[in-house]
């Protein structure tokens, strides 16, 4: 089992549901846990106009995402993220990053399920 | 005040002069949220708090002192005093204002909310800050010292720079001169903030813009109270010619003030700022106040144009230097009243002639009633600085502004909106 | 009413009676922000909408059989009735209020907007967790059967409490002490909120006190319609003497008790709120509503002192206890109510003489009429409530309550400020 | 205008017309609020920008020419004009307004805030994905070409629709039809928003529902100004029984409205919203402004009723379409303006009888006013959209649309709440 | 050392924190990072109206906590989140999941101490 | 590669970044994703008053940071934390903590590169 995090542009979430449900399942329930985060990186943010100044924001609003998947999913939800979350027209600096880290263990809270098929 | 006495009320003048009242009391939550809007979250509620401590302590002084001290029987022109006035305990309350029709005490109380406004308008200038406790004593002394003789001198009959023949309106010497040069010393007294940074930074942003905008609507409705009562000075009925001039006359700055300082920042920035165009209304209704029933129309709107570019630049200018204005209550307030207070010498037709007119007599004691309102303004909020510097301090500690005032110092935080 | 009536209207008196109408309408939406701020963000729709409701509802309730029953032909002293005012059918837009000289379709509107906001007063107790559908049959019943009743008690010419002399100028009584007792009340039936601990905790977190400062800010300002407008009782012109004496006195006791509130904050807990200053204002204003017209500024001023004194003592002491008066209805308005309507026995002077001239009845008038509204409220309250409550019952369920009201109510979000 | 004319001022008259032209003018930034609610929070400022903006933009051609066209002398019933208007350089602030004892310029005034707030109610139909610059310029035009020239036929005693007997008593075609139409013609004109799904969708929500709920009681309060100052043209006294009359089917019509729609979307969609809410308080508010000095309470009430009905059904409908009316300015203005305008040739009683006294005269009237208002409305608004595609485009380009307006065109962001 | 991330019902966090009070020390001193995200999964979110319309968010507001933790109390953690999370009567769905994932060192930033002390 | 999480005090932020930027690139690319959480330890937050009663806040605000580096930067990088996010003199109760977990693959979103040259 793997967790997979990866940061996105946050106008990229939509697109990147839409082809995680198509690779996690056939239904509506592929499982996902978002949150809004800033980021630092080769891309520079929008400058924003305060009192007459530029004001030079340091972070960059990004979007995160964090799926448990099992090993067998791990590649295509890469490439769903990928696909999904790559700026058109090649990508474009600031499009992101896909960590994949090791899992050890999931647990259902509902159920206390515990493994594969917890995730 | 001056001329026949009138001696039954006129309920007209009345219910206008009750409205005013109200509508300039509204101005001090405008402020606030004006305010509020521009600094960081973790501010909100202390620079808030900086316009509505006016309105709680002011308020209670004007009735006690302010009133007497501006408005009592002139000592030479200086400073007004009737022992009857302390409390206002000598103020029947049938008893009327002059000719004017209303009874004395709405006009104590609508001067009273000019008295609250103004030193709530200085906060601007020292806002994220500042130790609570040396502000509230600040205000005081600054309006018993500073703000109750300027308003004896200006608007009271017998106050020198009245018989001097210097025109003020509404206060563009009383009201915007004297807060945008005080707070232009105080914020020196006091430094910029620690994430002050002259030409921008990244560090400070304001938390909520939308309050701002809303804050300078706030503004511009209760400014028709600030200006068209103002007529209470010179004519009866109060709301007649002069009040309806005076309304129009701020209408027009205020809408060409906004206009013309979105277009200028869109051509100089690139964009037009919501910031920017709030900045606007202020300035061209600041640049109005003491002019407002003396030019016509036409003539604000130019007035309102003029002040939307100096003041434009003036805040250029400021970003330039360390100077942490921090909500341009200089750059606005001061810069625009001189602005106002000068170009209504040039432009005033009633009741004396400007230079449009042909006539520079007017001009010249403009300069003088600038001049001295600078002058004495400065001089004073640096003496009272010092003081009350000396006293308590000034400044709140390195953590307290790095936590935010609103924790430190008033123990709570403006927003959960977490969960 | 009484007198001589006045064949023509004045333009004056009309003109402040319709701005007061309107500044007291605008305290309803202050109303909703002042409160709307303190709850927690899932609760800041439901809470805003308690006091909108009460302009829907009591806004019909009003116009159909409202006015008829609190100022109709008074039977007996006790109610009021004239099947020509249900719809107020029977008024013609052109028949004058007695010799006040404005339309009475203008007192009917001024009155009616009290009688919109005193249930929006109480539902500070009931924040978070009173069904929706109770709330609405609650205030139609609790407007009719306790409202419309004690208004003609106190207000009506023929009000037995009228006759009897008991002063109330703008509704220390009718709406405050009503308001206030009601809430206690009605607290006491719902129980605590689930996250509620005696001492404080940890759940129970504002979501936005820059609102609750902006409404206290929209109160105060509103207030002035409220207490200057209710000059209509006494004197034409309306906006004459005696309501610049009420709009000076509602100055000076919400300023001096906002101050008071601050200080005494600052020394026992070590904080100045802004919370407890906007308190203090409330308890201010409350304190001075059955006062406005009959005491003198500096009088004000004292009485300002003393509210925020007992309201501060009355909130630490609800604090103790398991009571839920989440946003300190009773704490502050039925406490700050009684206080004031108290006190005018002793600081009043005009028309009659209080304890400080010496004279001792119009305490015991005013102690009965205290005592009457107290009983009278609380009793029916007590009533209408059990009713309700076996009706629909009075708490949301558990899970709504932990949902938030917004989103299981009225299916909606305050704020959708993530992205 | 009409009668002898009365040589004095009258104070109340005039005290009353200030007051509602600064009533009217906070109706804008309550407009700002309203809307900017109820937009995405990447889109507050510039939301509310288009509100302020027509304060700015609309003020200063007010001045300049637009009341020159509204109300100058006229030609042929169909434009006024007198050069001496221009600028209002021949108004002398002196010169009073017919018969009404108020100065002509606070006419202006009274007048000039609702050119203002005109063209600010179609910005509900266009938000979030306009350009700002044809924005700016559209609005000019169409304030020019479509409001003045309606103004004047509808308002102006020489106006042919005026002297055709159609009643509008304060702008239901005037403003709320012209408005509402010009509304939909845009609003198709441009197309819909990207993430606009007929029958609802995920990606659309709220910012801020409590800065909505806030704006509609702005709305309420401001409305009294709109609907009772428009007493002014047919009545001396101004603050007279026709605008007492006028002030309470405004009360009561809202308070109907709001009520209505919260029970129907209670018994339709199970849940009583605040923007529902909110939007019931707007249709009543609109509905009656045609009919506000003409009907009695009573019938206010009933036409709140419809209004409400007809505007929820028309929302309703409107909602299964592409069309994006993006915070239904058409469903509400211009539906409820046509309730309103139809309606008051049926309850009117004066000056004139309607349908219910058996008169059908003035109904067919009516229905003259509003099909001219609509027709004209709708072609010059799709000929001048269409000029202003042509020019700069009405769109900002997707990009914009997705990061948001108020970082793209604006360079700001509304709230900074992160830290 | 572990990582163990939970994600949970908002509602639920009160709870959760007594619970892991009880197994992570006795005092106070339990240590423990949260913040709020927002998820999707097999439970669907509460149905908003706007303007007379349906709005179904894509997502659910979740808490998610995040402890380090050393080897032996890996299990009374889990324990303690499946006791306090779990919705009374047998779990719903939405009660959300925990992930337990290698921790390779963890350092207090007051000390610089290092491993498991530094928990 | 590892994963590095750490969570600091708010006003240690701009601190951190600019000693992780000296470390991590010699320009101003290096890359962080920050957000903000509350925590729950030693430290006691300050406490808040309303409607004249105490409200001790359960949590802390704090913010956390994640980076993703190769192995070569773990130690420079827990170092630059560890001399940016201590409180001066010494440190103090609440000054965070710095996770390290294992990071098996990290991809570009942008070019799709991965492992050690996509950090
Ligand atoms: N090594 C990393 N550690 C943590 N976050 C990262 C890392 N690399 C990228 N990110 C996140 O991804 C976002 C996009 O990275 P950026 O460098 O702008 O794009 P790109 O890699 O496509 O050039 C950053 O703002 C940051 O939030
Ligand atoms: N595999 C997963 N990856 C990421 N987050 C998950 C995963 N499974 C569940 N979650 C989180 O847990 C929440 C609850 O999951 P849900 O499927 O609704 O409940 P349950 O598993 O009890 O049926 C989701 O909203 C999501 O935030
Ligand atoms: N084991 C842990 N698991 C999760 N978060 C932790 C852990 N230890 C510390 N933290 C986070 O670090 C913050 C600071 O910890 P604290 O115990 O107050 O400081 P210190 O360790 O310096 O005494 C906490 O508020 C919490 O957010």
């Amino acid at each position: 089992m793997k967790l997979i995090i990866a940061v996105i542009r946050p106008e990229r979430l939509e697109a990147v549901q839409e082809e995680l449900q198509k690779v996690l399942d056939e239904d509506d329930n592929y499982r996902i846990t978002v949150d809004a985060v800033e980021g630092h990186g080769a891309q520079h943010g929008e400058v924003e106009l305060f009192r007459g100044q530029a004001v030079r924001p340091r972070m960059i609003p990004k979007t995160r995402i964090m799926v448990g998947v099992n090993d067998k999913y791990v590649e295509p939800t890469v490439q769903a993220i990928l696909r999904a979350a790559r700026t058109e027209s090649g990508g474009a600096v600031g499009d992101g990053k896909i960590f994949v880290t090791p899992l050890d263990e999931c647990i259902r809270i509902r159920t206390g399920e515990r493994g594969g098929g917890a995730i | 005040m001056q001329g026949t006495v009138q001696a039954t009320i006129d309920s007209g003048s009345t219910a206008w002069m009750l409205t005013s009242s109200a509508l300039v009391l509204l101005m001090v939550p405008g402020l606030a949220l004006f305010y509020g809007g521009m600094v960081r979250k973790k501010n909100v509620l202390a620079t808030m708090m900086h316009s509505f401590i006016a309105m709680a302590v002011i308020g209670v002084q004007w009735v006690l002192w302010g009133y007497c001290l501006s408005f009592g029987s002139s000592h030479g022109g200086v400073i007004g005093f009737d022992a009857s006035l302390l409390g206002l305990s000598g103020v029947p309350h049938t008893r009327l204002f002059g000719d004017k029709g209303i009874p004395e005490l709405v006009f104590v109380m609508f001067q009273g909310k000019f008295a609250i406004i103004t030193p709530a308008l200085i906060s601007g200038a020292i806002a994220e800050r500042m130790k609570l406790r040396s502000y509230l004593v600040f205000i005081v002394l600054w309006s018993t010292l500073v703000y109750c003789p300027l308003a004896h001198w200006v608007w009271a009959s017998d106050g020198w720079l009245f018989k001097l023949g210097v025109l003020d309106f509404a206060g563009g010497t009383v009201v915007h001169i004297a807060a945008g040069f005080s707070a232009l010393v105080l914020a020196i007294l006091l430094g910029p903030r620690r994430d002050h940074r002259p030409g921008g930074g990244h560090a400070i942003v304001p938390n909520n813009l939308a309050f701002t905008l809303t804050g300078a609507g706030l503004l511009w409705f209760g400014w028709f109270g600030f200006n068209a009562g103002s007529a209470v000075a010179v004519e009866a009925p109060v709301s007649g010619a002069v009040a309806g001039l005076a309304f129009t006359t701020t209408q027009a700055a205020a809408a060409a003030a906004a206009l013309t300082w979105m277009l200028v920042e869109r051509l100089h920035q690139g964009k037009a700022t919501s910031v920017g165009f709030a900045s606007g209304i202020v300035a061209g209704l600041v640049a109005i106040t003491p002019a407002a029933g003396h030019v016509l129309p036409v003539n604000a709107l130019a007035l309102g144009v003029v002040a939307a570019l100096v003041c434009y630049v003036a805040v250029q200018q400021k970003n330039k230097t360390k100077l942490d204005d921090s909500l341009d209550a200089f750059a606005v307030h001061g810069v625009g009243g001189v602005v106002g207070a000068v170009l209504v010498g040039v432009l005033c037709f009633t009741p004396v002639a400007g230079v449009l007119q042909g006539s520079f007599a007017q001009l010249g004691k403009q300069l003088v009633g600038v001049g001295v309102s600078i002058g004495y303004c400065a001089l004073m909020t640096l003496a009272l600085g010092l003081l009350v510097k000396k006293l308590f301090g000034l400044r709140v500690t390195e953590q307290t502004e790095r936590d935010g005032l609103d924790i430190a110092v008033h123990g709570e935080r403006g927003y959960h909106l977490e969960s």
